[in-house]
Formats: C-alpha cells, structure tokens, sequence
C-alpha cells in the first residue's frame, strides 16, 4: 500500500465508546436519563471522528498507528484504508442508530446493554481499522464475546439457548479461525498485512497450502458471515436479541465475518490468486445455494425477526457471491452491499422492534391491520422490504443491477437466475407482510350494523420519537443512497476506489 | 491382575537397567569417566583447599557446599511438614499434651542407660567436631545424639526426655544448620567472596588456613545441633499421644 | 562379561525393581515405605559402587595415602545428603500414616482410596 | 576372598529385601528392614566409604527403624487382609 | 562485576532464611507472621526486577558458590529464561501469600499457621533455587525441598480428605525423585560430572549411549510425574483440588511448571541437540503423552462437578500445552512453552484464587452452587472470568500469545497434527470454562443461596486476585516486552 500518514484519529474512534463506559461507570444510578444521554453523545462522537477522516480518505490517503508489537511483524496497528473506512462509517453510523433506538427500547439493566454496546463499537471499528490479520483476528473474537451478553439480554430461555449455540458456533469458528492466521503466517512468509493485490503468491507455498489457508479462512469467517451449512446461530440468535441488537447483528456483526472474507479475497489473496486457485468457484456456489435455501426457509418462518434472520442470511451470501464473481461491477455491487444490506435490514429490525414494543405482536400472522396502528412504522417497512426485493429507485435495485452486470461480465449468466429467483422469494415473503398489514384486519372493528370497518387511521401516537426517528431515517436513506449513490460518503464514492484499482 | 501388569513392568524395568549396567563402563576401573574427569582435583588438592584431612567432609562442606544447604534445608522443611501435620506441644501447656506415664523396666535397664547416654552423646561430639579428620561429621553426630534420646525415651517416657531437653531449646537451635550454612555464606559475602567461600580473599593469605578451618567448624556444629534437635523433635512429635483421639484397634 | 563384572550394580537394579514392586503392588502403606525405602537405599549403593577403585581406600589423608588409591569422594558426599533426604521423606510420610490411621483406621491403601466422604464416621472403620 | 564376600552381602541384602517386603508381621518387616540396612553399611565400608557406613548405621538402621515401630505402635501391627 | 551478581543467591536464600528465622517470630508474635514472610519474597522478587536488565537474552550468569570453578563447584547458572521464571514464581508467591492471610486465618488452625508460613517460604526458595541451578544433584536437592513442603501443604489442614490426597501425592512423588537420583547416577557413571553444561560437553563425546538414553528416558518419568504429564498425573487432582486454595495457586500454577522447566533445561541444556538423536524417541512419546493430556484433561475438567477439580484437570491439560511447546523443537515452540508458564501461572493461580474467595466466603465447592454467585461476589466473578479467557486464549489476554507462539512452533517444526490438538485443548478449554461464567454471570442462583447483603472477599483477598487476572491482559497486550528477548533466548538455548 502507498504510504501512509501517523494518526491518533483511528485510535480516537476506538476509544471514544469507552468514554461512554466511563460515563455509565462514573454517574450514579440516579442519572439514569444522564447517562443514556451521554452514551449517545459518545456514539455520536465516535461518528462525528470517523466522518472527519472522509476528506482526507476521498484524496486517498491512509491513515495508520501502531497500538503493540508482538514481534517485528506481528503487530497490533491500525490503519485507515479505503475499505475500512468504507466499513467503519457504516458501523459508526448504524450504531449511533442504535443507541438512539436503546435509549427508548431497553427497559432493563441498561448499565450492562449500553456498556456491551460501547464495547462492541469499540471493537467493530477496531476490526474495520485492523491493519493486519492478527489485529483483526484480536478485535474480532473479542467483539465475538462482548456480543455475547447483547445476545442473551432479555435473559428468557430461549435467549440463554440462544447465546450458547452462538458461543459454541463463535468458538468453533474462532479455533479455525486461529488455525488459519497460524497457517497463513506460516506460508505467507511471516507477513500478515493487508496489500492492495494480495499477500500470498505460490512462490512461496504450495497450491494445497493456499488452498488451506483460504478454506480455514472462509469457514472460520463463514460462521459469523453465515455462510449456509454454518448457518445456525442466526435464526436463533436474532429473535432472541432486543431489537437494536438484532438489528446490529444483521446490519453490522454479520458483515464482520463478511468483511473478514473480502479482506481474505482482496487484500491477502488479490483477484489474480483467486482466480488461479480456482476457489471462487466453490464459494459461488455456496453462495447461490445459501441465498436461495435461506430464501426458501424464510417463506415458511411465522415469527417476524426470525424470518428476517433468514432473509440476512441470504443477503450476506450476496456478498459472497459479489466477490466470487471476480469481475470489476460483481465486487463493486458485493462490497457496496455491505452497506446497502445495514440499511435496509437495520431498518427493518428496528421496525420490528417498535411493532414489538406497541403491540407486543411477534408473528406475522398476528399483525392484521398494523398498519393502521403504527402507519410511519409501516411504511418505512414497507419502503426497506420493497427494497429488498430491489425495487428502483433503492439501494437493493443498485446491488442487483451491478451483480447481474458483474455476472455478464464474469460470463456467467447463470448468476443472474439465481439473483431473480432470490428476487422472487424476497417477494414471497416480503408482501404478505405487507399485505397482511395494511389490507387485512381483524373482526374487531365490527360495527353495530355487522360491517366490518377499517381501523382508523392514527398518525402521530405511534411511539417515542426515539424509536421512530432512527426508522425513518434509515428508510429515508434506503432510497436516497439508492439514488444518490456517488455523494461523498456514500457507498458507491467510497467503494469505486478500491474496486478500480483491483479490477481496473 | 494389576499385580500381574505391575509384575511384567517390574521385569521389564529390570531387564532394561541390567542391560544398561551390562553397557557401563566397568566397575573399579581407574579409566572410567568417573574416575579420570573432575576427581583428582578433589583428592589431590582438598587438604590444602579446605582444610580437612577426609575428603568427603571437605567435599559436603565446601566444594558442594549449597547441596549440603539444601540437605539441612530438606530435613528443616521435614521437621515443618510433621509438625504442621501432627501438631506440637505449644509452650507452656507442655504437660497436658505428654504422656506421663513411665515406661515399666528394671532398675538395671535405667541405671545402664542413665550411665551410657552421656558417653554416646560424648561420642557423638568427638564425630561432629573431628569430622574433617575421620569419617563422621556434623549429621551423622546428630543423628547419634537422636539414637542416644530415642534409647533414653523408652526407658524413661517422653515427659523425663522432654524435661531434659525443653522445647524452647529445640526450638531455637532447629534452624541452627541452616543458619550456620547462611552465617558462613554471608560471611562470605563480607569477606569479598561468593556466597560460601570460606577462604576469604579480603583476608591475608597467612589467615585463610586457620579461617577455613573456624568456619568449618562453625558449620559442622551447627549441623550436628540442628540435625540432632530436628531429629529429636520429629520423634517426640510422632511419640506424642493425644487421648481424645487415639486410635481404636 | 560387564554384567558379572558390575556385579554390585546389578543387585543395586534389583533391589531397586524390588523396592518398586513393594510401593506400586503392596496394598499396605507401611510395607509402601518400606518399599520406598529400599528403593532409595539401592539407588545409594549404586552411586557407592560408582566411586569404588579397584584396591581403593577411604578418601581420608590419613598419614601418607595415597591420593591415586583413593576411592572417589563425590559419590559418597552425594548420597550423605540422599541419605537424610531419604530420612526426611520417611519420617513426613510416616507422620502422615498416623494421622491418616486415626481419620480412617486402615492402613490398607484400597481401603484408604475407596472411603469416600469426608462426613462419614469419624474415627476406626470395621475391619 | 573379597568377591566372595561382597557376593555374600549381596545375597543376604537381596534375601532381607524379600523377607522384609513379604513379611506378613510389620514389625518383623521393619526389623528386617533395619538388619538390611546394617548390612548396606557392611557393604559400603567394605566399598571405603566409612563416613557413608556410619550415617547409614545410625540413620538408615537407628533413627529410621525407630520412626518406623512409633508408627506401627501407633497404628497396627499386622497387614490387614 | 557489581553487587548484581550476588542477586540471584539472595533471591534463593532470602525466603529459606525468613523459613527458617519465622517460627521465633511465630513465638514471640503469631500475628505478625504473615507480613513478616512477605519480606523475603518482596526483596527477592525486587532483585530479579533489579537483575532483569543485566541479563542478556542470548547469554548467562555464572555464579560459581564458595569460589570453586564450575566443574568441580556448584554453579548457579542463570539465563534469560530462568530468570524469566524466577520472577513469575517470586510474583505469584508473593501475591499468593497476601491472599493467605486471611484464607489461612479461616482454614488452618493456629498451632499451624506459622508451620504454614514456614513451608510456603521453603517451597518458594526451593522453587526459585531449582530453576537457578546449574548442578544436576543440586537440582535434586531443591526438588527433594520442593516436593517435602508441598506435600507437607496440601495436608496442613490435617483433615481427612487432605492427609489422603497428600498421601497419595507422596507415593508417586517419592518414587518419582528416586528415579531422577537413579538418572543422576547414570549420567555421572557415564561423564564424571555433575555440572550441566559440562555435562553437556561430555555427553557430547561419551560413547556410554544406552546409558544416556535410559538417564534421559528415568529423568522424563521422574519429573513427568512432579509435572503431572499425562499417564502420570493421577496424584494431581486430587492433590490440588484439596489443597488450601492458595497452595493449589502455587502447586498448579508454578511448581507443575517449574519441574517442567526443568525438563527443557535437562533437553536443551544438558543432551544439546547435538545429542538429539539420543532423545528425539523420548521426545517424541513425550509428544504423543502431551497430546493425550492436552485431550483427556480438557474432558475430564468438563466432567467435574467440583470447581478447583475441574481446574486441576486443565492444569493437566495445560501441561499437555507447555510439553507440547517443548518437543516442537523450534524457537517459537520454546517460546510459546515459556510464555505459556507465565500466563498458565497467573492464570490458574487467579482461578485458585477464586474458588478460594467462594470457599472462604460461602464454603461453595460445586460448580452448581455457583448461579448467580455475580450478584453477591461481582469482583471475583469478573476476575475469574477474565482468567479464563485467558485459559482458554482469547485475544488479548496472555493466553492467546502464548498460543499463538505453541502452534506456530509446533506449525514450523512441521508438527500440524499438534497443532491441531492444540486448537481442540482450545476448545475444551471454551467449553469448561464459559460453563462456570454462564453459571455465575446468567442463571439466576438457588434460593438462599447468596444472601442479600452485597458481599464480597476482602480487599486483601481481592487485591492479589485482580492483580494476577490484570497481569494476564498486560501480558497480552504488551507482550512485546518480553517475547522478542524469549524468541532470542529460546534461539540461543537451541
């Protein structure tokens, strides 16, 4: 990489959650309001820091500070490259999100939601800043763990089963995981950094040693990226969750084990490699068996989150399946969906939430006539689940339109099948929901005459501003980014410059 | 059946060591490593090095010196170990915690070893004070000193033999061989050597011989006395009967 | 022949294997450390036996001996302190056969093994 | 003369090594016990180790045999079956 | 040639002579006992700081004792590595011992308290002077004081239970050190010498192989046993699960790896590699035995039902680890064995320390009574589960690096098959460890169990135990500091 500039910046940004932490430790419980107040500035904060880094990241250049070293090329640094960046900005934003959400949503032991929230942005931006695969590695089992306890917060049975199938998938991953940075130190010649091309070359191992290597890496990444036969904590994890922590999960923690895997495809492989191993044929096909199975199993999901837990696991594969593609517009849509994936299903897990919190409702067959009830609600809903289904004007339709080109340009049609059969069932499942929320209503509203009326109209008594303002804003952001995409900061500014230069 | 597996290692053992003592150098011969590597240092030049006429003194006291430290350390450390498992008799309930009772033997049998004890343990100080001399030394006084109160204790009890040697006694002199080895070695120290030299290089060369000898002197006192306490405290210590919860055979 | 040659080191070997078979086969833990005892004392006569000279005598300068004649001392000083090492083991494990005689009232090593809690009966099992 | 003799003291320390481990008495045992560690001592001043001998005498056949018969006074004197 | 040379003697003798000076006091003022023995191992631990500079990593300090040259003297023979673990005994010694104070005050009735003292003292001195010395009897003289003390330790409750285990600790213990003494004899037999880097030399040139081979193959057993490698560690569970909490710290956490340290110096230092064809067949069934241990300690610690059994066992399991680290017979093998004596040190004396707190407290053993022990005992609760990530080797604990350097090790030395045992300990690692978290952190406890007051250990209790659980994350993140000067010093022992 080009050389790079001495920061504090990305130290600050992994720092200022703590400060958040400090305030929940240092204010005393009376406070409460204060408190929560102050772990939203602190996320603000944190955003505010990365967003002063856009600028001078536009002209390219990289920012880096060195935290430990192990040995001479084992060190803990952190390092501000386009694609990182690209990353933290969709974890820093989503999580202010978040918490605002939180402050309205958690109704319990806030002290230990919040400070595990603090602590997990602390590492998500630790993970996206990672200069190299061990700092990475370090910051990604130890958001592997403080997630943990976001996880199992409601503290039901179904949540502390929950969490165990994670810890014990999120361990299982993370031995492989080691396994594999162990085997790629060892063949990579001792270098672990991240190169605009790639690390490994066969000069230096075997074609069976990087084939090791890439496979450790992708199952180890694969758990958390929800790859399909590694799927399993998810649908249970996200129904468990409070919203806001689902709402992470899918938006951002799942998207650490894809990003793991794009910095694998990018950075340590490079396109060149790839191509002469050959994998990227298995990991496309894992992909396009994981988006359409998962797809298929969310038709037959009742409860809401957990059919939206499915439908992520789909999602993320098409990032997987962006990168397999190895062509200039399949990674430019796959990374882009990164972002275009936080929003949408961030924005529909907080809708869930507020339907949850409102109503109480769980199942989608319970959610006769919400629409009616909580309609911005719903209609945001609705605006984030047409987008999934990549309806223009959206971010979804820009994703679909550049895998299906990347596809043509890989010379693989065969992509495209399965990007519209998958387009379909996000359709399956997506407008019943709808439909079932605006155009179908329970016998309750029975007049005396024995017509059935529609339920009224309510607007403005929907909930706390707290919980609905986030919803809007990243439905407003569905479409905007979708439309928009090349504003500075968004999606397509960001990711153009890494995939150019990758596929030029 | 795990006699018969016990067995069959046991043999297997045996016949790996005889085959190894079939491969060793053979034994009393004057070409072995043992033999020719380090030693003659030790049998030639040990009277003028350290002052002793016996060799295997001059060897446990001051070329091996800190494996001897270890040694009065270890038999210490045993000394601990039974009293923290057996308990002691604490200072001043003495009496409550030992058997009175005399052991029933005849005149003759008492008046014998009231008459031989002292000449054991005259005995025994000529073997730690001319341990540089002739074989014996500091421990084996000690233990000598031990045998003559073991042979006192069953004639006359334990509370006639822990009358003649009160448990403040013991108690002070326990750590005597240890102290004596750290005495000498911090002395060492002062006297601009390492730790145990016993001929100081800060001290005119004319001195050293009679210094040597002092401090060995020192140390084998101390080792006599302490090992012989130890001993003596770990019997009485096993020998003392608490009633309340004697065994029930 | 070596092995009839080291004759003495051979008898220490199966006095040691002896000793062995007394501490890992005996049931009683008092023949154990009669056992153990023996062990040590063999591993003693070895290293005695290593020092010895053909036509040796005592390493003691005794008038005019001979400094060549003399057996080796470093064994002999070595196994001085083996020798009170091997004294202090017995006696700490002794103390601890006493004390386990009276919590348990066996000497037998299964028995000792197989008790179980320590809320049972305090004092002497049946035997 | 002399290898026959050491030869003897080998036997009779292997056969005080059988007799002491098989006893069926613990106090015959430990007696035994000691009479081979007399012999050890026999052994070693006949192998020049006088020092060695004498510590053996009064340790290995004196104090230890005594700390032996205080524990089976205390404890009990046969093998259990 | 400062004053410094001296330190390594005074750090050896300072806590035998407190040892042996402490039962006057124990006289004259019983209550002043416990401060008075953190005097020796505060000024020892404060000489290996003073020393640590001085020593290079690729070199040694020779201290020759009484002035006779090494061959025919006793030699303490320090190098980096040594001393490194002279100061991770003499810093969990010391913390263990503030702890004991108040746990010692509760478990161990008065007459024995300074016995108590007395024996910790001469157990860490033991430790330390058997690290430092370069004489192979010497080596056995500190062992022998090593295995008395702790025998004497486990059972200074003189209960049932603990006289037992103690027992049985002795019964393979003792034999156990025979067999080294017979090894010694082998060794001398063949070399005429008792100094190990003579010993070294002459190995080198004796032709007497058999005789090498079975000394090196008695040594393995005999300090396999004292360092509870697999087959051999039957007498470790319950020695250190019985055993006064604090002791169990130090049995588990230091002396287990303090006899296997002498292991590495007896391969390394005395049969150099030069002589490796000697025990690479040892050392190669020493692998296979660690492997099975790293295996059937991290199952049988999942199986326990009992808190400090279920730690013990991993101790096991961890043995596995350092041996493991060892016969990789790389740098970063060595390296990661070293470190992971540091942090399996801090670590399991932490988790010790721990289960002391609940036993001290509620004389809570069981892993059940544990639910919701978060709620009356936050601090020990989190710095048990700190320890345990560091158990386990979660970044950014010491743990981690330690494992990291053990696989890479065991990666370059070609060994791939360890290594994956390796990550599988890992796992059994994660699996017994996060049981007792989720039990303290998320099950609500048993009615009555855990009183309303909010009551946690004193801070004298609770200093030493946040000490060692903050030591494993500083390890962790600035591993820097030590693990180039290991690598080097590894390098140079090779």
């Amino acid at each position: 990489m080009q050389e790079s500039t001495f920061s504090v910046i990305p130290l600050l940004a992994v720092l200022l959650p703590w400060a958040s932490l400090l305030a929940i430790l240092a204010f005393p419980k009376r406070a409460e309001r204060l408190r929560l107040w102050l772990c939203f500035l602190g996320s603000l904060a944190t955003f505010g820091v990365v967003l002063s880094l856009l600028p001078g990241v536009l002209d390219g250049n990289t920012y880096t500070i060195k935290l430990a070293s192990v040995v001479e090329s084992l060190e803990m640094r952190l390092t501000v490259d386009t694609l990182g960046y690209y990353f933290a900005l969709v974890v820093a934003f989503l999580w202010m999100l978040a918490t605002v959400y939180s402050m309205s949503y958690i109704d319990h032991k806030h002290n230990r939601f919040f400070a595990f929230m603090a602590m997990c942005e602390s590492f998500m931006l630790g993970c996206a800043f990672s200069a190299n695969m061990f700092t990475y590695f370090i910051f990604y089992e130890m958001m592997t763990f403080g997630s943990y306890p976001l996880i199992i917060h409601e503290e039901t049975t179904m949540a502390r089963r929950a969490g165990y199938k994670y810890l014990v998938y999120a361990i299982a991953a993370g031995t492989v995981l080691f396994f594999a940075i162990v085997a790629h130190y060892f063949w990579g010649d001792g270098q672990l950094g991240f190169g605009s091309y790639g690390v490994l070359s066969l000069e230096f191992a075997s074609r069976a040693a990087l084939m090791t290597v890439f496979f450790t890496y992708l199952a180890g990444f694969g758990v958390k990226a929800a790859i399909m036969p590694l799927h399993g904590w998810v649908p249970d994890a996200h129904p468990a969750a409070p919203s806001p922590a689902s709402a992470l999960l899918s938006g951002v923690i799942l998207k650490a084990g894809a990003f793991g895997i794009i910095r694998v495809c990018f950075n340590v492989f490079g396109a060149d490699l790839l191509r002469e191993l050959e994998v990227y044929v298995v990991m496309a096909s894992l992909a396009c068996i994981t988006i359409v199975v998962a797809s298929v199993f969310a038709l037959t999901q009742d409860n809401l989150k957990r059919r939206l837990a499915y439908s992520s696991i789909g999602q993320v594969s098409y990032i997987i399946l962006g990168l397999a593609m190895l062509a200039h517009d399949g990674a430019l849509g796959g990374v882009m969906h990164l972002a275009h994936h936080a929003l949408m299903k961030g924005c529909l897990f907080l809708c869930a939430g507020v339907i949850l919190v409102k109503t109480g409702k769980k199942n989608i067959s319970e959610m006769a006539g919400i629409g009616y009830q909580l309609p911005i609600t719903m209609i945001c809903f609705s605006v984030a689940a047409l987008a999934m289904m990549g309806t223009p004007p959206s971010v979804g339709f820009v994703t679909k339109w550049l895998l299906g080109s990347g596809s043509l340009q890989a010379g693989l049609p065969v992509y495209i099948v399965v990007l519209l059969a998958s387009a379909l069932l996000n359709a399956a499942y997506f407008l019943p929901i709808i439909y079932i929320a605006f155009f179908r209503w329970e016998g309750d509203e029975v007049d005396e005459h024995g017509e059935r009326h529609h339920p009224k109209l309510v607007f403005g008594k929907e909930a706390d501003h707290k919980l609905v303002v986030p919803v809007v804003v990243l439905a407003a952001l569905v479409v905007i980014v979708g439309i928009w995409s090349n504003v500075p900061g968004f999606p397509y500014s960001l990711v153009s410059k890494v995939v150019n230069v990758i596929f030029p | 059946m795990k006699k018969v597996v016990a067995l069959l290692f046991i043999v297997a053992l045996a016949v790996l060591l005889l085959y190894v003592v079939a491969n060793m150098p053979p034994m009393g011969d004057p070409e072995n490593p043992t033999a020719t590597h380090v030693i003659s240092r030790y049998l030639e030049r040990a009277e003028e090095e350290t002052h002793t006429e016996n060799v295997v003194t001059g060897v446990i006291l001051n070329y091996r010196g800190y494996d001897t430290m270890g040694e009065v350390t270890v038999i210490f450390c045993a000394l601990a170990g039974v009293l923290a498992v057996l308990g002691r008799e604490r200072r001043g309930v003495i009496h409550a915690f030992v058997d009175r009772s005399e052991v029933p033997s005849s005149v003759i049998v008492k008046t014998m070893v009231r008459f031989v004890v002292p000449f054991i343990i005259l005995f025994s100080v000529y073997t730690i004070l001319h341990g540089e001399t002739s074989p014996g030394g500091g421990f084996q006084g000690g233990a000598i000193i031990g045998g003559s109160m073991i042979i006192f204790t069953t004639i006359f009890g334990l509370y006639e033999s822990s009358r003649r040697i009160p448990l403040k006694v013991r108690a002070s002199l326990e750590g005597a061989a240890v102290m004596g080895f750290f005495l000498v070695g911090a002395l060492g120290l002062l006297g601009g050597g390492n730790f145990l030299t016993y001929a100081w290089p800060r001290v005119a060369r004319s001195l050293q011989p009679s210094l040597v000898v002092w401090l060995t002197v020192l140390v084998e006192v101390g080792v006599g006395l302490g090992g012989a306490m130890v001993l003596i405290s770990i019997l009485f210590a096993m020998i003392r009967e608490e009633e309340e919860i004697a065994p029930a055979p | 022949m070596r092995l009839l040659h080291n004759y003495h080191y051979a008898a220490a070997m199966v006095l040691f294997c002896v000793g062995l078979y007394t501490v890992i086969v005996r049931r009683n833990i008092i023949k154990k450390l009669i056992g153990l005892n023996i062990m040590e004392t063999s591993v003693f006569f070895f290293f005695v036996s290593l020092g010895y000279l053909d036509g040796g005598i005592a390493p003691i300068h005794a008038g005019a001996a001979d400094p060549a004649r003399m057996v080796n001392p470093i064994p002999q000083a070595l196994i001085l302190t083996g020798i009170v090492v091997a004294v202090s083991v017995t006696a700490l494990a002794l103390s601890m056969v006493i004390l386990l005689y009276r919590q348990y009232g066996t000497l037998d090593v299964d028995r000792l093994m197989r008790e179980e809690e320590p809320e049972a009966a305090e004092g002497g099992k049946e035997e | 003369m002399g290898t026959a003799l050491n030869l003897v003291l080998i036997l009779l320390l292997l056969a005080t090594a059988l007799l002491a481990v098989n006893a069926r008495d613990l106090l015959a045992a430990v007696i035994i016990f000691s009479v081979y560690s007399l012999i050890m001592a026999l052994m070693w001043q006949r192998l020049q180790a006088p020092d060695l001998a004498l510590t053996e005498a009064a340790v290995g056949a004196g104090v230890t045999t005594v700390l032996f018969v205080i524990t089976i006074f205390k404890t009990r004197r046969r093998e259990e079956e | 040639m400062g004053a410094w040379r001296h330190f390594p003697i005074f750090m050896i003798t300072l806590p035998l002579l407190g040892a042996v000076l402490l039962p006057f006091l124990g006289y004259a003022r019983e209550r002043w006992v416990p401060y008075a023995a953190l005097l020796p191992l505060g000024t020892s631990t404060l000489l290996g700081l003073l020393l640590m500079g001085r020593i290079p990593a690729d070199g040694f300090l020779s201290y020759h004792l009484g002035g006779w040259e090494p061959p025919f003297g006793i030699e303490i023979r320090l190098d980096y590595v040594g001393l490194f673990l002279m100061l991770v005994v003499c810093g969990i010694t010391f913390l263990a011992l503030v702890y004991s104070r108040r746990y010692i005050g509760k478990e161990v009735s008065g007459g024995q308290r300074t016995a108590y003292y007395v024996l910790y003292l001469l157990l860490s001195g033991a430790m330390l002077g058997f690290v430092a010395t370069g004489d192979i009897f010497n080596l056995f003289v500190f062992m022998e004081i090593l295995a008395l003390s702790s025998y004497a330790l486990v059972a200074i409750t003189g209960n049932r239970n603990p006289v037992r285990a103690a027992f049985k600790y002795i019964l393979m213990g003792a034999p156990s050190s025979i067999m080294v003494l017979l090894a010694v004899g082998f060794l001398y037999s063949a070399t005429g010498t008792l100094n190990m880097a003579d010993l070294a030399r002459r190995i080198a040139e004796s032709g007497y192989t058999e005789v090498l081979i079975v000394s090196y193959i008695l040594l393995v057993v005999g300090f396999g046993v004292k360092a509870a490698l697999f087959p051999l560690h039957m007498w470790l569970p319950d020695a250190h699960s019985i055993a006064p909490s604090p002791i169990s710290a130090l049995l588990s956490g230091l002396l287990v790896e303090v006899c296997a340290f002498a292991l590495v110096r007896i391969t390394f230092s005395v049969f150099t590699l030069r002589s490796s064809d000697l025990v690479m067949g040892t050392a190669d069934a020493v692998g296979v035995a660690a492997v099975a241990a790293v295996l059937y300690g991290g199952i049988m610690a999942i199986l326990q039902k009992d808190l400090k059994m279920m730690i013990a066992y991993s101790t096991v399991s961890h043995v596995g680890y350092i041996f493991l680290g060892i016969t990789a017979f790389t740098a970063e093998g060595l390296t990661g064995a070293m470190y992971h004596m540091l942090d399996h040190g801090l670590a399991k004396a932490c988790l010790f320390l721990c289960a002391g707190n609940f036993i001290y407290l509620k004389g809570y053993r069981r892993i059940e009574d544990l639910k919701g022990a978060w709620s009356q005992m936050p601090w020990t609760c989190f710095a048990f589960a700190l320890a345990s990530l560091s158990v386990i080797g979660i970044p950014p604990t010491a743990g981690f690096i330690s494992k990291w350097y053990l696989i890479l090790g065991n990666v370059k030395g070609g060994k791939w098959l360890y290594a994956v045992v390796l990550l599988a300990g890992s796992i059994l690692a994660a699996v017994y460890c996060l049981r007792v978290i989720y039990y303290m952190f998320f099950q609500a406890g048993k009615e009555g169990a855990w009183e309303e007051s909010w009551r946690d250990a004193p801070p004298a209790m609770l200093a030493p135990v946040w000490t060692l659980s903050l030591a494993t994350l500083f390890f962790g993140i600035f591993s820097s500091l030590l693990i180039p000067s290991l690598l080097k010093a590894a390098a140079y022992l090779l």
